[in-house]
Formats: structure tokens, sequence, C-alpha cells
């Protein structure tokens, strides 16, 4: 590779390519959260496709964008930090699409989490959406029964969430592959069938009436003003939602570039290589289940606390293959991609309601054919670097 | 029995092989000698169809490779040794001699067979129902020979056979695979052990970088100034 | 000409599309036949999928409130889902009324801006209940759905049942979807009931109904209208026969049988059901009330339905203070009689 | 009681037989074969419909009600074209990952359960609801007080002997042997003449085909079928094949009835048991795999480095 | 006991089912010493250090570090204590780089825990920058090639530095022992002739470090262990230099050949 003559690439041009690439990132989203039209949304997903089979087609491409955001990281986060703080104000006050990015984002740190285990360290692993449940009726019957306020709730419950994701662990630790799979899987349908059937979890109705937050007197139910501009409601949770994917991102981050990430690559790549350098694996895989856990509980009592009513439908076995294909889709082991599968995977359903009772049908086909346009996900997996 | 006429391949956009051509007649002993990644095993995979040609031609028992598929060459009378043997771990050590007879076009008759091969291997028949994938490095190395030399094949292809083999089992090996021709069966014998190769084959054929820098009578090549340098 | 958006979700795909379709159908009917009739505005039908689904459901109902244009709405089957987009609907300020969920949770508390046109299940279980203890017997075995529906009938029927002196020898609630009866009816069998009281819909009933004939169980099943429907018949073939279940009485009504008969003039794919005519009274109470409150003042709109007085294909529609349907229910024994449901 | 206790045991050992033909897929595919395919749950489950949608051709055809002869031939039908389904699935979407990490091929066949089932409720006339599935046997016999319809006697013997033939053709067979060979290697397999493709083919026919016979029993004895019935009988199944152990045609027989044993054994007994059956059932699986991890009929092996 | 000794085995007996793999063996390891085992293919090399290593538990017998009782011990841990392996078939972790496989090496060297890889940044990242300084010395001192494709998936790499980068890895936990499994297997002449050369140097820059190395390249085990161990059908068949095993009929007979007598003369 000629690393050395390309990471001088000028300054100006690494920044405008950086700044480009996220505004036309940004660009996209918005105009595919605001289109409503068949054919619109249909063409920017024949355009998202079409940019998949030419980074395909044409590795430089990525290579060069992925260069300049390795060159200008610093600038890279600001302006996508700006990006994410000014998106509200582009989206014409519609609450709708500030919904669809709540539950984006909220699913994008399910994502993260899960991609602890799947992408890190190859773990199988369908109880994500179990712990998301977890989370949200800890909080909620916090909140419900003892008026335990959400920022309480809040690492409250994901403690309660990881206790569970420990629990989890030990049995995992035994199996492998498609046994360790089912083993979730049944975890994941013992939490949904007590959620449905135990008294103080309200059975099938749920729990109804989670208040909303409140910060410093102003009540997350309420308009959000900011400089004489009023936001929706939603704007509220969309900063809140926002924050708690930069920590997830932050965590990602973090642990990837670290001892511990580096032990789950091992253990993804050989188990039994892994514990020949001393690897202590059954602890590295039942780390990766309190994390995901831990995270996926902080997602569960936002969702509790935004929507204020939850209910066992809400976090099914399905749910969790949902957020596993976002993880495969986006790219596994890789924070860009894991993020913009779970965009994708959860505003795809909805831009696909212009097909009425067909959508669910259009959206299994289309998760099918862009695995086969991009097996290797839409961001894959990337080498590390170290230093300068 | 086989010829391959100024063979090139790629992998991906990198060439591997560079006009290659070489021949090996009924009855003879034939080694391709040549370093690490010289890309001997990548001869292996264009003989055996396993990787498409970039330009030239192979022709295999008279037959040209060109739309023939590697399922259908055993039949055709060829046994292979592929590189790192490629048991099927999971399926016992008499499975997989078996399969090697069937794929030569056999039915009947391999109990005779098998009881031939394990008095060549007498150390694989203590070890027939185990489960191939827990052998030991050099016992899997002879169920591998035994694989490929069950069907009674008219040519066999082995890349590298001896890896990983105890010295006097490669005494041993080298003498089979001797005898084996001199009851003849041709054999092309891909091999790093240049030496070895070279007393017991007729001709060899060396390659470097994917080219035949020097190929010819054995006993020439053992002397050769190129094998000289790059081996001993 | 001014256009009027009205919304509409159910379930229209998923587990229960069944009655979300045909719903659907009822609503798009509705919308279609107060078009042609001639109005000083032109309503344009938005209908959502909510997939049984709360969170789908919530994103449905924010897609609806936030389109200016849509006046009002009516939705959802599942209790579940109603319960989420309440509040969407409710902080909104869009006026919507529930069509199938019967939850009492939905309504228990007055949001001026949400009512309900179908009856729950506390009117009907009652007199049955009363039937049961004097003329089936005084020992009854509940099987329900563990979904709110089946909890709640079982709940109430065990409630009324006792109070007229009959006794519970077996309560079990089995999940929605279910389609093997036939451990716990064995096991129900040992307990000797005088009946079973079904508390849960039509696929189950169905299928409970069939296999405890086929176990040579000989009592009868009662239950409310959850399962008072021909698939029902079909489901349990000639097991059928029988059985009985207590509905809201539907008394001769003119806008029922009109219905029915456009329905089957439209052509849908999918057949009617109960839920068919609740959207159907739910799209015309909605517009009749935009006609008298004008189509752009919402907090109007919601006051303007729960003014209703309204002859529909259900009955006579009119709201309590908390939005419920005072719809007078009056018991009718239906059974099954040669292969059809008749009134007993 | 002693009554109540023999039913109870007819309506275990029926139900594991049943479960037990769809487990059996699972476990040629995934322990066999090495390919993950999660949508054959719903491919076994298209059958009963395709049978109904024959019998429903036939009957127009003739222009007469279905006779048992015209059903017969419309089950079996179903059968063979429920095979061919799983060469179609193959060809256009699983085999594009078969050298892709197992995850992708996970989530695609996912995706296309998700197809297949709505794609049966949208092509199905009136496909959203259930449907009455009719019983091809008819009639019971009485024994010990206890009333045995025919329909359950046949559904066990067909269960063992699609078990026993499968366990046999792996065992003994060929084809079993070449199998295996394409799932551990598939380059080598073709040095020694076979075809991967041909034997992918064979394979997915005959699990899909076996599938199939159990989707046509799972609808017969309930009674109807609907188009996500599929969602539940696959995830039993696949259970049913991993408690049994992978690979192992006695392990997914002995797999499905442990957990329809369980699944009756807890609505017998344990009050509002129904209400909890799935919170046993997957304890019990979760159980099981602590203890064994690769199963009760899998191996654990020692690796070999 | 000698206070030398470093490793040592007694009674090692491991049973796969009804095959003994390895009958009562003993064995002993110095420090600073180089041990070769030779054997027919199967006598059980591979079995023994699977053993030691902890991946296999000895149906009976114990191993011994320094004096410390090893059996039933995990693997993991046994690799904290000092002993370092490399595989028969390489065993890298293909999708990472060359650079990731040693730093991995360094795990038990690392502390870092998930509290300061989150909060405490600059003590992770000290660290991790730390084992990769390091690493890469390793890897320039093992070989200036493998060094210069520190930044490639190990899995691309040529099969001659696929083994030294298994051994690199290995020394990256600065072992006391270190345990080579064929390291020459698939390399040609040339190749064999450095890795001997890198195996020398890397003894001679740790003195202490005591090594353990299976073989069939009688070029290798003639020149570089002081004492060999020949293993046969799981037994103890022989013990003693090269010179001195290599004339034992039984050693000829089982194990080296006429031929592979004479070739390790040469
Ligand atoms: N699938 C592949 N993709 C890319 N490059 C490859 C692939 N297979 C082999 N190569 C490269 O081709 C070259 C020749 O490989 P080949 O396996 O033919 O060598 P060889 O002579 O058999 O070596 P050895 O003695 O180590 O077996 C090597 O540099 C190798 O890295
Ligand atoms: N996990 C296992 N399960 C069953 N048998 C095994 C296992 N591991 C090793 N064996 C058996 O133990 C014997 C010794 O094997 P080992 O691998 O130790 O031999 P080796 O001396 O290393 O041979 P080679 O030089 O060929 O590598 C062999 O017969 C082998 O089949
Ligand atoms: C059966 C229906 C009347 C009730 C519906 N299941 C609900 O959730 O409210
Ligand atoms: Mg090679
Ligand atoms: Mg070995």
């Amino acid at each position: 590779m000629t690393v050395p003559a390309r990471a001088t690439l000028g300054t100006a041009s690494g920044l405008a390519l950086v700044a480009l690439t996220e505004v036309a990132g940004a660009a996209f989203l918005r105009q595919f959260l605001l289109v409503d039209d068949w054919r619109a949304v249909v063409g920017l997903l024949a355009l998202f496709g079409g940019a998949l089979v030419a980074m395909q087609r044409l590795p430089a491409i990525e290579a060069g964008i992925e260069q300049a955001f390795g060159a200008n990281r610093r600038f890279a986060t600001l302006l996508g930090m700006a990006i994410v703080l000014a998106f509200p104000f582009v989206l014409q006050g519609s609450s709708y699409a500030l919904h669809l990015l709540i539950i984006a984002q909220l699913y994008a740190v399910l994502a993260l989490a899960l991609n602890f285990q799947l992408g890190s360290a190859n773990i199988p692993n369908f109880a994500t959406g179990a712990s998301y449940g977890i989370g949200a009726y800890a909080s909620a019957l916090l909140a419900l029964h003892w008026d335990v306020s959400f920022w309480l709730a809040l690492p409250a419950s994901a403690v309660v969430a990881t206790i569970f994701g420990f629990l989890l662990g030990i049995p995992s630790m035994r199996t492998r592959d498609s046994y360790l799979a089912l083993v979730t899987i049944a975890f994941g349908v013992v939490v949904h069938q007590l959620l449905n059937n135990l008294e103080f979890t309200g059975g099938p109705n749920g729990l109804v009436g989670i208040p909303a937050p409140e910060l410093f007197g102003h009540s997350f139910a309420s308009p959000l003003v900011i400089f004489g501009h009023s936001l929706p409601s939603q704007a509220n949770f969309y900063y809140l939602s926002a924050l708690l994917v930069g920590v997830a991102i932050l965590f990602a981050g973090r642990l990837h570039h670290s001892r511990i990430g580096l032990a789950w690559n091992a253990l993804r790549a050989d188990e039994l290589a892994a514990r020949c350098q001393g690897i202590n694996t059954t602890w590295y895989k039942v780390l990766a289940f309190a994390i995901d856990a831990f995270l996926a509980g902080f997602a569960g009592t936002i969702y509790a606390f935004y929507v204020g009513f939850i209910s066992p439908d809400n976090f099914t076995f399905l749910v969790s293959v949902t957020i596993m294909t976002m993880v495969i889709a986006g790219g596994m082991d890789n924070t860009l991609g894991v993020i913009v599968g779970a965009f994708l995977l959860t505003l795809l359903p909805e831009k696909l309601r212009a097909f009425s009772d067909y959508r669910i049908l259009f959206f299994g086909i289309t998760v099918i054919a862009f695995l086969m346009i991009r097996p290797q996900g839409i961001f894959p997996q990337r080498l590390r670097r170290y230093g300068g | 029995m086989l010829r391959l006429e100024n063979v090139d391949t790629n992998y991906g956009v990198v060439a591997m092989l560079r006009d290659v051509s070489l021949s090996v007649e009924p009855g003879e002993l034939v080694c391709i000698l040549g370093p690490n990644g010289a890309g001997k095993t990548t001869i292996f995979r264009a003989i055996s169809a396993l990787l498409p040609l970039a330009r030239g031609r192979i022709a295999i028992m008279g037959q040209d490779l060109k739309g023939s598929r590697t399922e259908a060459l055993s039949a055709l009378g060829v046994g292979f040794v592929p590189e790192g043997r490629r048991l099927f771990g999971d399926i016992s050590v008499r499975d997989n001699i078996r399969l090697g007879y069937e794929a030569q076009g056999h039915q009947a008759g391999f109990e005779d067979r098998l009881e031939e091969m394990l008095e060549l291997f007498p150390r694989v028949r203590e070890r027939i129902r185990q489960r191939a994938g827990t052998l030991s490095g050099g016992e899997q190395a002879m169920v591998a020979l035994a694989r490929a030399l069950v069907g009674k094949p008219k040519f066999v292809i082995m890349d590298e056979p001896s890896l990983g083999l105890s010295p006097k089992l490669i005494d041993e090996y080298f003498d089979t695979v001797a005898a084996v021709n001199r009851n003849g069966t041709t054999v092309l014998l891909i091999e790093q052990n240049a030496e070895m190769a070279l007393s017991i084959a007729h001709r060899g054929i060396l390659l470097t970088k994917g080219r035949v820098v020097a190929a010819g009578n054995a006993a020439e090549l053992l002397g050769s100034d190129a094998v000289r340098h790059l081996y001993l | 000409q001014e256009t009027v958006k009205i919304g509409f979700i159910g379930p229209l795909s998923g587990g229960n599309a069944q009655q979300g379709l045909s719903a659907r159908n009822g609503f798009q009917l509705a919308i279609d036949q107060a078009n042609k009739a001639g109005l000083p505005f032109k309503l344009e039908a938005v209908i959502l999928d909510d997939a049984a689904n709360p969170q789908t459901g919530v994103a449905a109902a924010l897609k609806l409130t936030n389109d200016p244009q849509v006046a009002a709405a009516t939705g959802h089957w599942n209790s579940g889902v109603a319960l989420a987009t309440i509040q969407v609907f409710q902080r909104a300020n869009v006026p919507f009324i529930v069509w199938g969920a019967i939850s009492p949770k939905i309504i228990e508390r007055n949001n001026p801006m949400i009512s309900r046109v179908v009856t729950t299940l506390v009117n009907t279980n009652e007199p049955l209940a009363k039937w049961a203890a004097e003329s089936v017997g005084k020992k009854i075995a509940i099987v329900s759905d563990t979904s709110d529906y089946g909890f709640a009938n079982s709940q109430n029927f065990s409630k009324f049942y006792k109070a007229a002196g009959g006794s519970i020898v077996a309560a079990e609630a089995v999940p929605v979807g279910t389609t093997d009866f036939r451990a716990l009816l064995t096991k129900v069998k040992g307990s000797a009931p005088d009946a079973i009281y079904f508390g849960g819909v039509v696929t189950e009933a169905g299928l409970v109904r069939q296999q405890m004939v086929e176990l040579g169980m000989t009592i009868p099943m009662i239950g409310v209208d959850g399962f008072h429907d021909a698939e029902f018949i079909k489901i349990a073939g000639a097991a059928a026969e029988g059985t009985v279940s207590g509905i809201v009485k539907e008394k001769g009504n003119p806008q029922l049988e009109k219905l029915t008969k456009d329905y089957q003039a439209a052509n849908f794919a999918e057949p009617a059901t109960t839920y068919t005519k609740n959207a159907y009274d739910s799209a015309n109470i909605i517009v009749e009330a935009i006609k008298k409150a004008g189509t752009k003042d919402k907090a109007a709109i919601a006051k303007a339905i729960r003014e209703t007085q309204y002859d529909g294909a259900m009955g006579h529609t009119s709201f309590d203070e908390n939005g419920q349907t005072k719809l007078p229910v009056e018991l009718e024994l239906r059974t099954v009689k040669n292969g059809a449901w008749t009134t007993r | 009681m002693a009554e109540q206790l023999l039913q109870q045991i007819l309506n275990w050992i029926t139900l594991g037989s049943i479960y037990a033909l769809i487990a059996v897929g699972f476990s040629l595919l995934f322990g066999v074969l090495n390919i993950i395919h999660f949508s054959h749950g719903d491919v076994a489950l298209i059958a009963p419909f395709l049978a109904l949608a024959l019998v429903q051709t036939f009957a127009a055809a003739l222009g007469a009600a279905a006779t048992p002869g015209t059903m017969l031939l419309a089950v079996a039908l179903a059968i063979a074209l429920t095979g061919l389904l799983g060469i179609l699935l193959d060809f256009l979407v699983i085999q594009r990952f078969r050298n892709a990490p197992a995850m992708m091929a996970l989530v695609a066949t996912v995706a296309l359960g998700i197809v297949l089932r709505e794609l049966i409720r949208h092509l199905f006339p009136n496909g959203s609801n259930p449907h009455a599935v009719p019983r091809l046997v008819q009639g019971s016999i009485d024994a010990f007080g206890v009333t045995v319809p025919l329909f359950n006697l046949v559904a066990i013997a067909v269960s063992v002997l699609c078990v026993a033939g499968l366990f046999v053709l792996l065992g003994n067979t060929r084809l079993g042997l070449h199998i295996k060979a394409v799932s551990q290697d598939r380059d080598a397999a073709r040095l020694l003449s076979i075809a991967p493709g041909k034997i992918f083919r064979i394979t997915f026919f005959i699990a899909s085909a076996v599938g199939a016979v159990g989707g046509l029993f799972f609808a017969g004895y309930a009674g109807i079928v609907r188009f996500d019935f599929s969602i539940d009988v696959g995830l039993i199944g696949f259970s049913a094949a991993v408690v049994g152990g992978l690979g192992s045609m006695p392990g997914a027989i002995i797999g499905s009835l442990v957990i329809a044993g369980l699944d009756t054994l807890v609505q017998a007994v344990v009050p509002n048991g129904a209400a909890y059956r799935l919170v046993f059932v997957f304890l019990l699986v979760i159980g099981v795999l602590v203890f064994r991890p690769a199963g009760l009929f899998g191996r654990t092996v020692v690796e070999k480095v | 006991m000698d206070p030398a000794i470093i490793l040592q085995g007694q009674g090692l007996t491991m049973r796969f089912g009804g095959l003994v793999a390895m009958a009562e063996v003993d064995f002993c390891l110095r420090k600073g010493e180089v041990l070769g085992i030779i054997g027919p293919n199967g006598a059980g090399k591979s079995t023994l250090l699977n053993i030691i290593t902890g991946l296999y538990v000895p149906s009976s017998g114990e191993v011994r570090l320094s004096g410390e009782l090893l059996n039933g011990q995990p693997a993991h841990r046994i690799v904290a204590k000092g002993i370092a392996r490399t595989f028969q078939s390489s065993r890298l972790f293909a999708d990472l780089s060359v650079l990731d496989n040693v730093i991995i090496g360094r795990h038990t060297h690392m502390k870092t825990g998930v509290f300061d890889a989150i909060f405490n940044r600059r003590k992770a990242d000290a660290e991790l920058d730390a084992a990769a300084e390091i690493a890469e010395r390793l890897l320039k001192a093992v070989s200036r090639e493998l060094h210069a494709q520190r930044h490639r998936p190990a899995g691309e790499l040529p099969q001659a530095d696929r083994r030294r980068l298994e051994i690199a890895r290995a020394l990256a936990s600065e072992p006391k022992v270190l345990l080579l499994d064929e390291p020459s297997s698939g390399m040609d002449d040339a190749d064999t002739d450095a890795l001997m050369d890198d195996i020398r140097s890397v003894c001679a820059e740790r003195p202490d470090l005591a090594l353990m190395i299976i073989e069939h390249d009688m070029r290798l085990i003639a020149s570089l262990p002081q004492r060999v161990l020949v293993l046969d059908y799981g037994q103890k068949l022989a013990e003693g230099t090269f010179e001195e095993v290599r004339l034992i009929p039984r050693v000829q007979e089982a194990y080296l050949g006429r031929k592979g007598a004479q070739h390790a003369q040469a």
C-alpha cells in the first residue's frame, strides 16, 4: 500500500472530503426521513444500493475516505457532533422524523452493545432484546412503585440488566455456536414469557403511565425551546438518546482499543489459541454478555420513559433478531457500520409503509438483497492502527 | 498423462504462474520442486481444476481440462493427495479410504484393496475405526496416501505428502511412492525435500516465483547449480 | 375543494392481520361512501400498519399526528398497541377512536381526545355467568388465553360466576398461538367440570372445542363474543355443535344489513369480521363530527365525537364521560346448530 | 386416573413424533451439512398450504369434493414440491452465503423466513386467516379406556420410519458419507469425485421433504394452519434438534420427546402450567445445554492440536 | 531436587477412550536448556505438549513448574506462570494484523480492566502502546521481513513467516519455558536454516529460557538441543544427547530409519 504518500493527503482536501462525506450523509438521512412518496423512497434506496455497489467495485473510494477520516479524526468528530446537534432544526418540526431518529438511536445503542459480542468476539446472542426489556421494566417498576426519578432509574436498571447479563453468561460459558445461540434464544423466550405472565410486570397489559423525565424543572414531555426556536417534545429524547449513542461509541472505541478488545478478537479468531495466550476466555465471554446487557439496559430505560408505556410485545425474539441483523448488515466490529445498519433497519420498515401491507415482505427482500450485494457488511471490520 | 502449455494463473489481480509448460508421460515419476511460495500448490490447484486459468491450456489423461470439472477427474483414474492432506476429520479412517476407492469409479472389492493398503501402512490398521481428525500428523499423511492409492489410479498427483513425517517414514514413504511408480502408476510429486524427491524421480522441474527455472533429468538436476543454489 | 385526511391504524401484517385487514376494509368502505355522498370537503384515508407491535404503532401514530391535514383517526385491535399510542394522540391533540382494543386501562382516565366504540367484556360476562350458574351447572373450568383479553375474561367471568353460586374447578391460560390443547384438556377433564368457559378468540376456541371432542369430552363449551364467528365453526368442524356464545344483541339493524351487502359488493380480498363494523362506524362517527365541528379545530372535533348520537352498524353509539361507548348491551345467547350460529 | 395418564402419554408421544420430523431437518442441515438455515420451519409449513391448494385445484378440476385418493395425491405432491422449494431457496439465497461468516447466513435465512411467511399470506387466498386442515386418516380405536385416533398412530409410525430412514441413510450409505464429506471439506470432496452442488441439492430436498411431512402432520394434528405457525414450530424444532445434539438423528427424536414430554408434563401437573409452558421448556433447554454442551447425543470432542 | 530443573513431569499418562496415547512418561527440563523431542508419528509428542500447557488433563501423573503443581490448572493460567507454546499446524489470529497477534501474546502482562479501559484512558493507552512497542521490537528481533509486514492480516502470511510469527507471539509472554511443536514443518531448507538462527539468537538473548522442541528435521535436532527425548507409542524409548540416542538400534528401527541415521551424520 502507498500509505506514506497518501498520509500527507493535503489537509485541506482531506478536511473537505471529511466535511463532504458527513454533510452528504446527513443530507441523505434528512431526505430519507422526510420523503413519503414511494417512488422517492425507492429512488433513495437505489442510490444507497448504488453507493454500496460502487464501494464494492472501487475499493479506492472507500480507502480514500477512510484515509481522510483517519487523518482528521478530531475535525470529523467535532463536525459530526455539530451535525447531530443541529439536525432537529432542519426537520421542519416533524415529530415523526424525530421519533424515528430516537428509535434509530436506541437501536444503534443496542446494536453497539451486541457488537461487543457478535462483532468483537463472535458470540451469537439472541437475548439483547431481553436485556433491553429487563432494563425497561426495571426502571419502569422503580418509577411506578417507588417514585424513583428517571436519572436514578437509569443507572439502577442498567445494573439490574447487567446482573441478568452475567446470569446469562454463566450457562453460555460452556456452549458454542448453534448451541450457544439456542441458550440465548431460550433466555430471551423465558424473559418474554415471564414478563407476559407475571402479575407484577402487568402481564400482557404491560406497565402504563411511566412519567416523563424532568431536568431542572423542564419536563421532557414539553416542547424544547432553543434560542427561541421551538422543537417538538421529541427533541428532548432525541438529544438524550444521541448522548447515549455517544457514550456507547466511546465505550466501543475504548474497549476495542484496549487489551479487552484484543482479547475478544483473539477469542473470535481461535478460541483455543487465545487460551494459550493466557486469555481467560470464559471471563471474557461473560464480560461481553454483561457489557451488552449494561448498554441495552440504558436503552430500555430511555424507551420506557419516552413512550410512557411498555409491554412484553416490545421485547420479543424478533427484536433480538432485528438487532442482530443491524450488526451484521452494518458490518461486524465496525462502529460506524453498526450504527448505519441500525439506522437503515429502523427506518426501512417505516419508509416501506408506502407499500401498505406488503411492507414486511419488501423489508425481508431488501435485507436479503443488501446481504447479497455486500456480504461483508456495509462497513466491514478494520485492522487496528497504533501510535503515529 | 499430463500436459501444461503456457499456463498463467492469477490470484485476484496478483499474477502467480507465468508461462508454465510441462508434461508427464505415462510411467514417469516427475517431481516439481521449489521454495516456499514458488507456486507449487498453485500448479496443483490448476491441474485439479480448482483454479481457473488466465491463459494456456492443460490436458490430463488426454482430456482438455477446459470444460472439465474437478469432480470428474478422479474417475479418469487420477488420485490426489492435496496439500495438508485434507482428510475428512469427522469421518472414520476407513470411510476416508473408502471414499478414495469409490472416487475412482469402483464399487466392489474394497475390502481386498483396503487390506493391501493396510499392509503398506500397518500403523493405519490400528487406527482404522478412529475419526481421521484425531490422528497424529504422520498417521494422517499415510491415510491420505492410502486414500489416493486404494483405487489403483493410473496417475497420482501429490502435494508435499511428506510434510511432518518422521525420518524413517519419509524413507518408507518415498520407497512406497517409488514402488507404486514401478508398478506402473504415473506420479507427479510436488515436494520441497529436493534431495529425497530427486533420488526417486526420473525427472524434475524447478519452480521459482511462478516460473519454471530448470527442468531435466533427476540426476542432472541434483547436480545442477540451480538446485544447489536453492537447496543445498 | 379542501382535503381532509382521516387515519386508520391496525394490524395489517403479522399474526393479527385478519382482524386488521377486515377492519381496514370497513374503514375504507365508509370513507368511499362518504366521499360519494357528497361532502363540502374531500376525505382521504391514511391507512397505516401497526403490525400488532407497540413500537410500530407509536411510529404510525406519530406519522399521523405529524401531518397537519389529519383531522382525526381510528385504530388498533391490540390493547398493548393502543395503550402505547393514546398518549401520542392525546399530546398531539388529534381525536382518536379505538375500534378494537378492549383493555379497561385505555379509558381508565378521561383523555378528551380518546374515545372507544368497542364494548368491554364486563358487559357480556355478567349475564352469561348468571345464566351458566342457573342452567349449565355449578362446576366450570376456565380456559383462556394469556392476552389481556383472555385474562380479563377469566377474571370477570369467575367473579360473576362465583357470585352466582358456582365454583371454578380449574383455571388455565395458554399463550395465543397455541395449537395443541390436549395435555391441558386431559387434565381439565380430570376435574370433572359441567362445562368449559373459553375466554379467548376464534382460532384457539375452535381448536379447544375440536380437541375436547377428540378427547371424548361431551360437556359444552361456553364463552363471550370473542369466538362468535363463522371461522370458529370452520375450524372446529362438526365438533362446534352445541357451543354457546353470549354476545351483545344485534338487534334487527338495517345499517348492519346494508354494510354486509356493501361489503360483499366491494369485493374485498378478506372476509368481514366483527371489527369491520366497528371500524366502519368509527369512520362514520368521525365524518359526522367533522361535518359538525369543521375541518380545522381538532378540539372541537373531539368534542363533537364525544357528543355523538349515532345509529350505525353496531347499534346506537354514544360515549360516557371517559369516552367509552354506552352501546346498550343486552345478552343474546347463540349456539352452533347444524353448522351455523343460531339464536338459542 | 390411569386413563388420564395413558391419555397424557399418548399426547406426549404424538407431539414428540411430530416435532421430531421438523427437528431432523434442522439436524441434517445444521449438524451434518453445516448449513445455517433458520427458515427450515417456514419451509416445512408451506407444505400444508400447498396441499390445501392442490386439493382445491383437484376438486375444481374434477368438479367434485376431494376424495381420499386426490387428497393423498395432493399430500404426496406437496411433499415433493416442498422438497423442490428447499432446493430453490438454496439456489436463490442460501448458497450465496456458503463462504461467508455463519452469522450472515443466519440473518439472511431469518429474513428468508419472513419473506416466506408473507408470501403465503399474500399469495394464498385469504392467507392471513387460519385454514382448517382435514385429516387424511380418520377414525380411532379404543384401548385401555382411551380413545386413540388412528391419526396419532400414523403420525408416530411415519415419524419413526422417517427418522430411522435418515439414520440409516447417514450412517450406512454412500450418500450419507458423501454428505459428511462435503460438509467438512468441499474442495477435497471434489477431488474425490463428489459434486458438492448435487449433494447440497439432495440434502436440501430430503430435509425439506421430511420437514414437509412434519408440517403436514403438525397442521393435521392442530386441525388448522396459519401462515405464522412456523415461527413457533421452527423454534421448537430447532431446540429439539439442538437439545438432542445437532447431526444426530436419534438425538433429534429424543430431543423432541424430551421437549414434548416436559411440555405435556407441565400442562398436566403445574397449576396454570400452560401459561408457563415455554418458560419451563426453555429453562430445560438451558439446563440440558449447561450439563451437556453439545446436546444429549452430541459428541464433545477434545480438540486435537 | 535439582534447583536448576524448571519443568518436570512424572508418570504422565493420557488415555483417549481405549487408546493410550501416553504411558508413564517422566521428563525434566532445566533452565536455559534446549530439549529435543523426537519419535515416530503418533508417538505422543504433541500430546505431551498439550498436557503441559493444560489443554489436555492427564489421566494420571503430574507436571510441575519450579516445583509448583500445574495439573488441573486452566490453560490461560499456565501461560501466566511462564509456559508458552506454538502449534503443530499454526494457529494465528488470521484476521488480525501481525502486530496485534504479538500484542495479544502480551496479554498476561497487561492489566487493563473494563474500568481502566473506559475511564482511565491515559493508563490504558500507555499500557497498550508500551505493549505495541515491545511487540515491534520482538518482531524486529525475530525477523525484519516479518516486521515489515506487521500491518498485514496474519492470515495472508506465507508459511515460513507464520511459523516465525507464532514464535514471536509465544515469546511476547516472556515465558520461562517455550514449547515449539514442529517449528520447521512446511519450511524449505533455506527457511529452516534461518529459523535455526532465529532460535539460537533467541536463546542467546535469554540465557534462562528453557526450550522444548518437537521436530522431525534431523538437521535441526542434531544441532540445537543439548538433550533429546525419544518417544514411541506413548512411552519413553530413550534419552540423552542426539549423538548417543542416534546410535541406539531401537531408535533407528522405530524412528530414524537407515537413511535418517546417515543423514543426521552429514
Ligand atoms: N488464495 C490465494 N489468494 C492470494 N494469494 C494466494 C492464494 N493462495 C496462494 N497465494 C499466494 O501465492 C503464492 C504461491 O502459493 P503456493 O501455495 O502455490 O506456493 P507453494 O509453492 O505451494 O508454497 P509452499 O511450499 O509453502 O506450499 C504465495 O505467495 C501465496 O501467498
Ligand atoms: N483429542 C484426541 N482424541 C483422540 N485421540 C487423540 C487425541 N489427540 C491425540 N490422539 C491420539 O494420540 C496419539 C498421539 O498423538 P500425538 O498428536 O501426540 O502424536 P505426535 O507424536 O505429535 O505425532 P506427529 O509427529 O505425527 O505429530 C495419536 O495416535 C492420536 O491419534
Ligand atoms: C379480542 C379483542 C376483543 C381484544 C384484543 N385482543 C385486545 O387486545 O384488546
Ligand atoms: Mg504448497
Ligand atoms: Mg504432533
